[in-house]
């Protein structure tokens, strides 16, 4: 394996350097992308083939204790998609929720070189790291959960906000994750302690922690910006997949002023009508939102037809989900943290509710006019698998496809939308570029990812040209990760193992004195067992923040 | 002559065939036969390392020798009849589509798992899970028939879905569990808590059981698709009395915890003349 | 002459703490080789505590002491036992499509060893 | 003498699923003992105490004292040569070493089973069918005002489940412990932990399930029979009474044990109380959990699980993962005649498996790990003394609730941990399986 490679003949995308198909040569030199390289250094011909930056999964949901029961909960599934070794990799199994080393393994081969895992309760992060280190290739790193954990809560309840940025703080360096993740703000105690009721306003009182979601989302926005993390708050909003909730995501939306907020999975949060009666679309009027605010940041969270797992940190969620499918249901609690439910689910082209969430995530693809704030997800194995993408990618990219493919689907549930009212947008190579690698890198703060500039990680996709999009993005002919050829000729030619990213906020110590006397009184493991060793990184990068803390 | 592969020698650890099917074998000749794959434990091997064969198939082909470790035989199969002169492993016939598969010996656990069609006729015993889903699964067989002359193990027809199982021993606990469809029949006794969780289909037997408190008497009746179900068995060569035919059965419904809309019919042997 | 009895095996605080002394100690030996039985059942069969008994199912068999307990917490028709070499003598392998073996609640045959 | 003496705090056990984190060791490091486990529950402080250094080879083949690196040698060239080899135990070692093992079975196509399999692995099978409401134990202790115990007796197996997290322990919503909570015990004897309960039900042996499922009929409002009670040997009115416990507490547990897993019905005993605590979320907040063994029995299903996707009875024949209880689990392997040879970690089937798989052990080569004499070592080929885990080894494990725990070992051992050896035999496996590999690909080339 040579340190440097010179790739020559390929048409290159790199939208963040403002490069859209032109051919040009890419330089590697230990893992990086280099401005030059001497005439001798070895070189690929890529002659007829694209070159992008390796793809960038802004939310999915592929390791930890979530993860790991919804795998062991589908053997049914594991057994119809056997995922052999090699000489080089490991083997395991597929399906809705893969192995770990097919997860890694599988993402490569779709040329993706980064992934990020959205939802993980502090308690459960030494698990989470030991799964992401035996996920091979990529490079990942995880949200934790923080918008239900009672001591946060209790000192927002007492206004003691130097306290709570400090504590915040503390539990990302304790947990070593990327970003702070929002569920269903301040639902939990509810579902816990109030035999299983929900909240359904971002105002509402009676939660059972004298808070409403909206004040939680809101502090977390700003201790969030004063801590300078590379990426802002990224939050599943309340009433997640409940008709008429576009009103609790503008409202959330609007919760954020100016201050930038990712949006996860919006295509589940912009259902018009009546609760408790079926959906309608509002697609456009959250697109609209988001076209008109520059602060937004969303993933769409598509749904594609087959099956799915849904698995959230929202537990009346996924208990709603089970009282629908009458599938085999797990609730997991996690003490003073988060919930957690899953539910297998499979997705129906005749299904009128289906088929409107399919068509209201195509909407806001095509109605979303900045491609840098809408990205590429499934929300992976909610809405579908992420071996789903280069399908969605067609569905994009191809729009005769795309027409086809509605014809297939529930009519009535079309007609609520507005896909057949002349919107033939068709995205481009360029643009797909930006919603699965320019646009997530730059979202997250990754500034060496997302493109092939000098500096730049060198992490690429090569994919041989093709019509038809979804063959072509559902096996890219070489992948190269940290500059080691991982991919070539479609076949894996070495294992490798990715970097952990996280995050290192600053905080006053003092902080572990209040927090100790909590865990003596309401944890059931030691304070000083709590936070996560440096021994559990192996392989990492601290990622440093976009400001200097406050 | 008929297609023959006798086995010669003996597997030292389990042995994986499903190569041998009538579909797979039936218009090979003899060295192609003998170069398809087997797995010899995680070894790859060949049938003619274990088999010697002869002739070709007419319809049938016969496997010769105590193939109690080799599983899969008949596996996915979907025409013609295989005739297996000895004992045969486990997953015998799973998933299963068409054609027909006698054992003249015992058979192991899962026999037909996830059927889809054909028959399976065993004329000794089977093993557990007859007919039934694999873990995790609740789909278990959803069409064909098998046909036991002798005693089943536990979970038969476990998420059964449709067709036939008969067992003319006894089947063992958890019969017809979680079943939704189909026809269960086992002209011995029931083991333990035969229906649990059923929601519909048919188990019959021809002795007493106690069942669940989640299944209620409602009636005694003579149904008479029960009796073209015996006659049947009978044609097949089942040990079916007059009686059973003659005879009116006790209707009890389950499982309550379900639909109860699932029934267990049980032979009225106080009304026997 | 034999009686037939149901088998309970299980754990107990003192196989657990000879177990880490070591399962070949004799501490852990005497653990696992003592039969609880209901103190009735041992009058009417003549036992008193640590006579030797002989269990025995289709599978094997064993010897081992017996130990008298009230009514009250072990039924009649009971016997208790920690698992150890002795009770794998008496269960049998089957799992029923399982991994696991019948290791509580089996019907043994008991009687004094001579 | 004094600076010989050192104290670990924080330290965890590991001998029961517990995993309790708030041991507090004295260690004398010259005479390799730990002298003091404050905190300690009876099972906690023998096994601290009983863990010394204890003179025996660290490795051995045929009972004749070897060098490490020879016994590597001699267990490599086993595995590389079975046919069927399987891979057992790992419930009483670290995850550390756990992976080691999965590694080596993708190299050697084996099978991979752990002691699950003959402990709550039923209740996996029934997790798989039904699914499960649960919990961590900090929320039992926090919210719990209903805790019923089912078929298990942790006052003796997991003493400190009661006082550390599901009893007598104060929580967020329960200020005054116990009296702020209900305890209901069920079980076919009375046993150690019958009297914390309010509640004792004695079901008549072999009944579980008939009650279970009479308790989810009424849940449900559905049709009982009353032959329920002759047949349960518990009154209707004592199950109606429970019933309505049940729906109106405000969060409800069921802690099950083997009584449940062990006995006819199996996997249908702990799905039907899994089921019924599912229903009762209908009417308020209920979860189940299944009381784990060992150690770290929960940390090896979860590393199986996530590098294959089922949690026991994995096999490999095929170069990928298929899992079927009943076919690929030890107990099968073992006294069908299956395996030819077996790597047993951390565990002793040679002393609690049924009769006909411990003749099966006499018969094949066996490689076996741990820090103790057992019976399993005893017929071992090929025998390591490894060090143990939590005591002299860090690394991680998993409480019975899947919360991951950090160990701090108090001293050191002369011995490898089961890490290290299970590495170094996963090497040289590896290189042997590229020689047998090689002249193959060799005569293919020509």
């Amino acid at each position: 394996m040579p340190d440097t490679l010179r790739i020559v003949n390929g048409r290159v995308y790199d939208p963040a350097n403002g490069i859209d198909g032109e051919v040009r040569d890419i330089c590697i030199s230990d893992g990086r992308i280099v401005a030059s390289l001497p005439q001798d250094a070895p070189r690929l011909d890529v002659n007829g083939m694209a070159i992008l930056p390796g793809g960038v999964d802004i939310h999915c949901h592929i390791a930890g204790a979530k993860v790991n029961l919804a795998r062991k909960l589908q053997p049914e599934d594991h057994r119809r998609d056997p995922h052999p070794s090699t000489a080089v990799t490991r083997s395991g199994t597929g399906g809705i929720v893969p192995s770990t080393f097919a997860t890694g393994y599988r993402y490569a081969a779709l040329g993706y070189t980064t992934a990020m895992e959205a939802a993980v309760p502090p308690l459960a992060a030494r698990h989470v790291l030991e799964e992401l280190h035996d996920t091979p290739v990529i490079d990942k790193g995880f949200y934790v959960l923080l918008a239900n954990n009672v001591f946060l809560h209790r000192l927002l309840r007492e206004g003691r906000r130097e306290e709570f940025r400090n504590a915040v703080a503390w539990w990302i360096n304790a947990a070593k994750a990327y970003a702070v993740k929002l569920v269903n703000p301040g639902a939990d105690e509810l579902w816990k302690g109030q035999r299983n009721t929900n909240i359904s306003s971002i105002d509402q009182t009676g939660t059972g922690i004298d808070l409403t979601p909206r004040q939680i989302i809101r502090s977390f926005i700003d201790v969030v910006e004063e801590l300078g993390l590379p990426h802002p708050v990224h939050i599943h909003c309340n009433n997640l997949g409940h008709s008429g909730n576009w009103q609790t995501t503008l409202e959330t939306m609007r919760t954020a002023g100016e201050s930038r907020l990712h949006m996860a999975h919006i295509q589940f949060h912009s259902y018009g009508g009546e609760p408790g009666k079926n959906p309608t679309s509002k697609g456009p009027e959250i697109a609209e939102y988001i076209n008109t605010h520059p602060n937004i940041t969303t993933d769409v969270g598509q749904v594609m037809f087959g099956k799915a797992t849904a698995m959230t940190a929202d537990a009346p969620l996924g208990y709603m989900l089970r009282n629908i499918s009458h599938n085999k249901w797990i609730n997991a609690d996690v003490e003073c943290e988060s919930g957690c439910g899953i539910v297998p689910f499979t997705y129906q082209e005749k299904v009128y509710v289906h088929a409107l969430q399919w068509a209201i995530g195509l909407e806001l693809f095509l109605l979303s006019k900045d491609p840098w704030r809408i990205m590429l997800s499934t929300d992976h194995p909610n809405g579908g698998s992420f071996l789903k993408y280069p399908r969605l990618i067609r569905l994009l990219m191809d729009r005769d496809f795309r027409n086809e493919e509605i014809q297939k689907v529930n009519p009535r549930a079309i007609k609520k939308t507005v896909l057949l009212d002349n919107l033939d947008r068709q995205y481009t190579l360029n643009e797909i570029a930006i919603i699965t690698r320019a646009a997530p890198a730059r979202a997250l703060g990754l500034k060496h990812k997302g493109h092939l500039g000098a500096g730049a990680d060198a992490d690429i996709t090569i994919y041989e040209e093709n019509a038809d999009k979804e063959r072509m993005f559902n096996a890219p002919r070489y992948v190269i990760k940290d500059g080691r050829m991982i991919i070539a000729d479609y076949e894996f030619r070495t294992d490798h193992e990715g970097r952990l990213l996280h995050v290192a906020p600053a905080y006053d110590a003092a902080i572990e004195q209040k927090l100790h006397p909590f865990f003596d009184d309401y944890y059931s493991i030691e304070f000083a067992n709590y936070p996560v060793a440096d021994s559990y990184l192996h392989h990492h990068e601290i990622v440093p923040p976009v400001k200097a803390a406050v | 002559m008929s297609l023959t592969l006798a086995l010669r020698v003996a597997p030292q650890v389990p042995m994986e065939a499903e190569a041998l099917t009538f579909d797979r074998v039936a218009d090979l000749s003899e060295s192609d036969i003998a170069a398809l794959p087997l797995l010899h434990g995680n070894e790859k091997a060949a049938v003619g390392d274990f088999f010697k064969v002869s002739g070709r198939a007419n319809g049938e082909v016969h496997l010769e020798g105590d193939l109690g470790r080799v599983k899969y035989l008949g596996a996915g199969m979907s025409r013609g009849r295989l005739v297996i002169h000895g004992n045969a492993g486990m997953h015998l016939g799973s998933a299963m589509i068409g054609g027909e598969i006698l054992v003249k010996g015992n058979a192991g656990d899962w026999v037909g798992p996830e059927m889809l069609g054909g028959r399976i006729i065993i004329t000794g015993n089977a093993g557990h899970m007859v007919g039934s889903a694999h873990r995790g699964g609740t789909i278990g067989m959803r069409g064909g028939e098998i046909i036991i002359h002798g005693n089943a193990g536990n979970e038969t027809g476990n998420g059964m879905r449709n067709g036939l199982i008969a067992i003319g021993g006894n089947s063992g606990d958890f019969t017809g569990v979680n079943m939704r469809a189909g026809t269960i029949m086992a002209l011995g006794g029931l083991g333990w808590r035969s229906g649990a969780g059923m929601v519909r289909g048919s188990i019959v037997s021809m002795q007493p059981a106690e069942l669940l408190p989640t299944f209620s008497y409602d009636c005694d009746y003579r149904p008479v698709y029960l009796r073209l179900y015996l006659l049947y068995l009978r044609e097949l060569g089942m040990a079916v009395e007059d009686a059973w035919i003659e005879g009116e059965y006790r209707r009890y419904s389950g499982d309550s915890v379900e639909l109860n809309r699932g029934e267990i019919l049980l032979l009225n042997r106080q009304k026997l003349s | 002459m034999a009686e037939t009895m149901l088998l309970v095996a299980g754990r107990t605080s003192k196989q657990g703490t000879s177990l880490s002394a070591g399962k070949l100690k004799e501490e852990y030996l005497g653990v696992t080789s003592t039969v609880e039985m209901n103190a009735d059942d041992m009058t009417r069969m003549g036992l008193k505590d640590g006579d030797a008994v002989r269990l025995r199912t289709s599978v094997g068999e064993t010897v081992v002491q017996c130990k008298g307990r009230k009514a009250t917490d072990l039924p009649a028709g009971m016997l208790f036992i920690a698992y150890g070499p002795p009770s794998s003598q008496l269960m049998g392998s089957d799992t029923a499509g399982s991994g696991m073996p019948l290791s509580k609640n089996f019907t043994v045959q008991v009687e004094r060893a001579a | 003498m004094a600076e010989n003496i050192r104290t670990v705090e924080h330290a965890t056990c590991t001998f029961c699923g517990c995993v309790c984190d708030d041991m507090n060791l004295t260690v004398d490091l010259d005479k390799h003992c730990i002298t003091k486990a404050e905190n300690a529950c009876v099972l906690g402080k023998a096994w601290f105490a009983e863990h010394t250094i204890e003179n025996r080879p660290a490795a051995t083949i045929d009972g004749r004292e070897v060098g490490v690196d020879e016994a590597v040698e001699e267990a490599a060239r086993i595995l590389v040569n079975a046919r069927f080899p399987i891979i057992y135990g790992l419930s009483d070692t670290t995850c550390e070493a756990q992976r080691e093992a999965l590694a080596i079975g993708d190299l050697i196509h084996g099978t991979i089973d752990t002691t699950t399999s003959v402990c709550h692995g039923p209740s996996g099978i029934a997790f798989q069918g039904v699914g499960e409401s649960t919990m961590t134990l900090g929320e039992v202790k926090n919210r719990a005002d209903l805790v019923i115990f089912w078929g298990g007796n942790p006052g003796e197996a997991h003493p400190r489940l009661f006082s550390r997290y599901a009893v007598t322990t104060k929580g967020m919503y329960i200020p005054n412990g116990k009296k702020d909570r209900y305890i209901v015990s069920v079980d076919v004897r009375r046993t150690q932990s019958t009297p914390v309960a309010n509640l004792f039900i004695q079901v008549k042996p072999g009944a579980d399930f008939e009650l279970l499922w009479a308790l989810r009929a009424l849940v449900r409002g559905r049709r009982l029979d009353p032959s329920v009670e002759e047949r349960t040997g518990v009154k209707l009115d004592t199950m109606k009474q429970l019933v309505e416990r049940m729906k109106t507490c405000r969060y409800g547990v069921l802690f099950f044990g083997m009584g449940l897993t062990m006995t006819r019905g199996r996997h249908f005993n702990s799905g039907a109380l899994l089921a019924l605590a599912t229903d009762l979320n209908e009417f308020t907040h209920f979860v189940a959990k299944p009381v784990r063994g060992h150690g770290n029995v929960t940390g090896a299903d979860n590393v199986v699980s996530w590098t294959t996707g089922y949690p026991f009875g994995v096999n490999l024949s095929r170069g990928y993962p298929r899992f079927n209880p009943g076919e690929f689990t030890t107990v099968d392997t073992l006294s069908r005649g299956d395996a030819d040879a077996a790597l047993i970690i951390a565990s002793d089937p040679a002393a609690n498996f049924p009769k006909a798989a411990i003749e099966h052990l006499h018969r094949i080569p066996v490689i076996a790990l741990d820090p103790k004499a057992t019976e399993t070592g005893k017929l071992a080929r090929v025998a390591f003394c490894t060090a143990t885990y939590g005591i002299n080894v860090g690394g991680t494990v998993y409480r019975m609730d899947d919360v991951p725990i950090t160990l701090r070992p108090a001293f050191e051992s002369p011995y490898p941990s089961d890490q290290e050896v299970l590495t170094a035999i996963k090497n040289r496996v590896r290189e042997l399986l590229n020689k047998k590999a090689k002249p193959k690909e060799a005569r293919k080339a020509a």
